[in-house]
């Protein structure tokens, strides 16, 4: 699946020009994948670049620190257990440069790994303290690639997971009905139950995606619920009537914002005669 | 996988969606399983062999309703199976409940927009247990041609689930990014996800197509 | 009514139990249906000739789960099931997986155990919306300043995943198999690449990026 349009356009509009590629591993030196009009290709097309609009996208790929860190160390084919500290270090450290180019929000994460594999890179720079018991000296990367290799185990793991049949996704339960008689008992709901069942909307995305969600949007839903039940049954109602002053601005806000979706959804007409006359509101069905 | 030409495997097919599905299924439902036209007489047919085929064997019978077909235990069985459950709490299906959601968190809606949130048509049987129960009600019409109910939940359904009030609901906006899209959906390219960046629901979308879509599905 | 001592009797009652049942039944629970003393010997043999019964037959399978007995419909069936129900509960995203698989194979674990392994901190409604689910619960608190709770997977998620016991899920992968081949050995050629296209490693290769290019650092 090529995500990323090869589109030469874009490519010169972002700035971004395909560079030279690493070198596949430390050691050796880069071997062409293929020649092209006599150029080495060292790399997929497709894989050229990456315009800068998309890098929130391209690392909301990724897990955290860890995830990006083993992609880099991965895509080169590059062995865990010796990795190449300047060549990582320098690769990690231009993502998050692209990162604060794009200013977005950089997680504390994303810094805090960049500052251990400097801090890694500078250690092992220097000459190495000799171990008591004729030991082998200790490999300041020791740690840094157990944790690469648990996380990549559980990644891995995370996978096998998923593709294991799970019940009602992958396959389903008997439910034969027992005729019951006497007592009719009704179900139980909980707002757990709720939340999952708005997951499971959420993940048919096809009919959702175009349906924001907005964080406080819940509020001004139960004081829109609120103003048509005041409404019902009466001609009309002032406009202060809807507010109750007593519970504090943020309610006056969330309360003004519901008139005004109301208003917003044809569901209430908000008149008035003339400046400075009463403000009434009605159904505007009424 | 067998093709649908083979009777015996289109038999198969009918007896298990009978015998998992919670509700009657009517002959036009049954349709809806197979991809291929197969005509009703065929399944009616298929019907009233499985019917024979559990006639007299096990407690379990296949039986027609007003609303279509469905597996049910003999009612001979019941004193044992009493035994068993003495109380087992029933569940609303899937579709009340997320009708019950799309109503407790985008209220007031009317039917045609929880239609078109769940994609689906939303049946009046829905509606009506929902009523029933008092968790929802009409508090008014929308104007706009055939004037149709505005649903709310009530004071009652906030009592039932132990909330103090619809904020008291799990947030929706972090729902989001715990899901991904089911994989049928055609993968976005990546400069319009990066459009789409800042949009809640599109936020699994972004670490679904170049992960799961092709090492998870 | 027939008796116990009636063996094919005792099947079916057996049978019809576990058909109806909405959640996996034991054999300490199964012995209840009867309120003769029926041995669990006997009602294992039962469980193993019905379940011999079935397969092959029908698109159902007898399955063994952690709580006990279940009857479910094959996978094979899940295409023709799915058109009938369009609502299909949702697919979890990495982040949840991810924090799955941790306290399934490490349990017990705190949730500062589960930020140590994926370099992250762990959001709240991943661990609710996995709570929610009934696949993970706090079993104990540790021992240390602040008491964090421990999490294990409980039941449902071993019955769920069509599991008897922890010891069933797919192995973790070797530490060692993780390390990729030398440094030293000869790049990969074109058809190679693209044969690792699908592979995890190279999952983000279509989402590549030049941003280690030389002018960024």
């Amino acid at each position: 699946m090529s995500a990323v349009p090869a589109d030469p356009a874009l490519e010169s509009a972002h700035g971004v020009a395909a560079g030279p590629v690493e070198p596949a591993a430390a050691s050796g030196g880069a071997e062409p994948i293929a020649l092209l009009f006599g150029q080495p290709v060292l790399d997929l097309p497709h894989d050229l670049f990456i315009p800068p609009d998309a890098l929130k996208v391209f690392l909301d790929s990724f897990e955290g620190p860890l995830d990006l860190l083993l992609y880099l160390i991965r895509k080169q084919n590059l062995n865990v257990l010796d990795i190449p500290m300047a060549t990582i270090t320098r690769q990690y450290l231009g993502y998050i440069d692209a990162m604060q180019a794009e200013r977005l929000e950089l997680a504390a994460e994303y810094l805090l790994m960049a500052a251990l594999l400097i801090e890694i890179k500078s250690r092992l720079l220097l000459p190495r303290p000799p171990k008591d018991d004729d030991g082998e000296p200790d490999d300041p990367r020791a740690e840094l690639v157990r944790r690469l290799l648990e996380y990549e185990q559980i990644k891995l793991a995370a996978l096998e997971l998923d593709k294991m049949p799970q019940a009602d996704r992958d396959f389903a339960w008997l439910a034969v009905l027992i005729e019951q008689g006497a007592e009719e008992r009704l179900p139980e709901v909980s707002a757990a139950d709720l939340r999952q069942s708005w997951m499971a909307i959420l993940s048919r995305a096809r009919h959702t995606r175009h349906h924001k969600v907005e964080k406080d949007e819940l509020s001004v839903r139960e004081q829109m619920s609120w103003i048509l039940r005041v409404l019902a049954g009466r001609d009309y109602v002032a406009f202060e009537e809807l507010f109750e002053v007593d519970k504090g601005v943020p309610h006056l806000v969330v309360n003004f914002i519901a008139v005004l979706e109301l208003v917003k959804e044809g569901l209430i007409r908000v008149s008035q005669d003339a400046a400075y006359q009463p403000i009434y509101v009605r159904l505007a069905t009424g | 996988m067998s093709t649908i030409t083979d009777l015996k495997y289109l038999k198969t097919v009918l007896e298990t969606a009978l015998l998992t599905a919670g509700e009657p299924l009517s002959v036009p439902m049954l349709k809806r399983l197979f991809t291929e036209d197969v005509k009703a007489a065929l399944i009616n047919e298929m019907l009233d062999e499985i019917q024979r085929d559990w006639r007299g064997r096990g407690g379990v019978e296949l039986v027609r309703l007003a609303s279509g077909w469905r597996f049910r235990a003999r009612a001979e069985f019941n004193p044992y199976l009493a035994r068993l459950n003495p109380e087992k709490p029933p569940r609303y299906s899937r579709a009340v409940m997320e009708t019950l959601a799309i109503i407790a968190y985008k209220q007031p809606v009317t039917r045609g927009d929880i239609e078109a949130i769940r994609g689906v048509s939303v049946s009046s049987s829905v509606m009506q247990s929902l009523n029933d129960r008092g968790w929802i009600e009409v508090i008014g019409h929308k104007d706009v041609p055939g004037r149709p109910g505005l649903y709310a939940t009530t004071r009652k359904f906030l009592d039932d689930l132990g909330l103090n009030s619809l904020r008291d609901l799990p947030p929706l906006a972090e729902l989001g990014t715990l899901v991904v899209p089911q994989a049928d959906e055609p993968p976005l390219d990546l400069v319009e996800q990066a459009e789409r960046a800042d949009d809640e629901a599109a936020r699994a979308y972004a670490a679904d197509t170049d992960t799961e879509q092709e090492s998870y599905v």
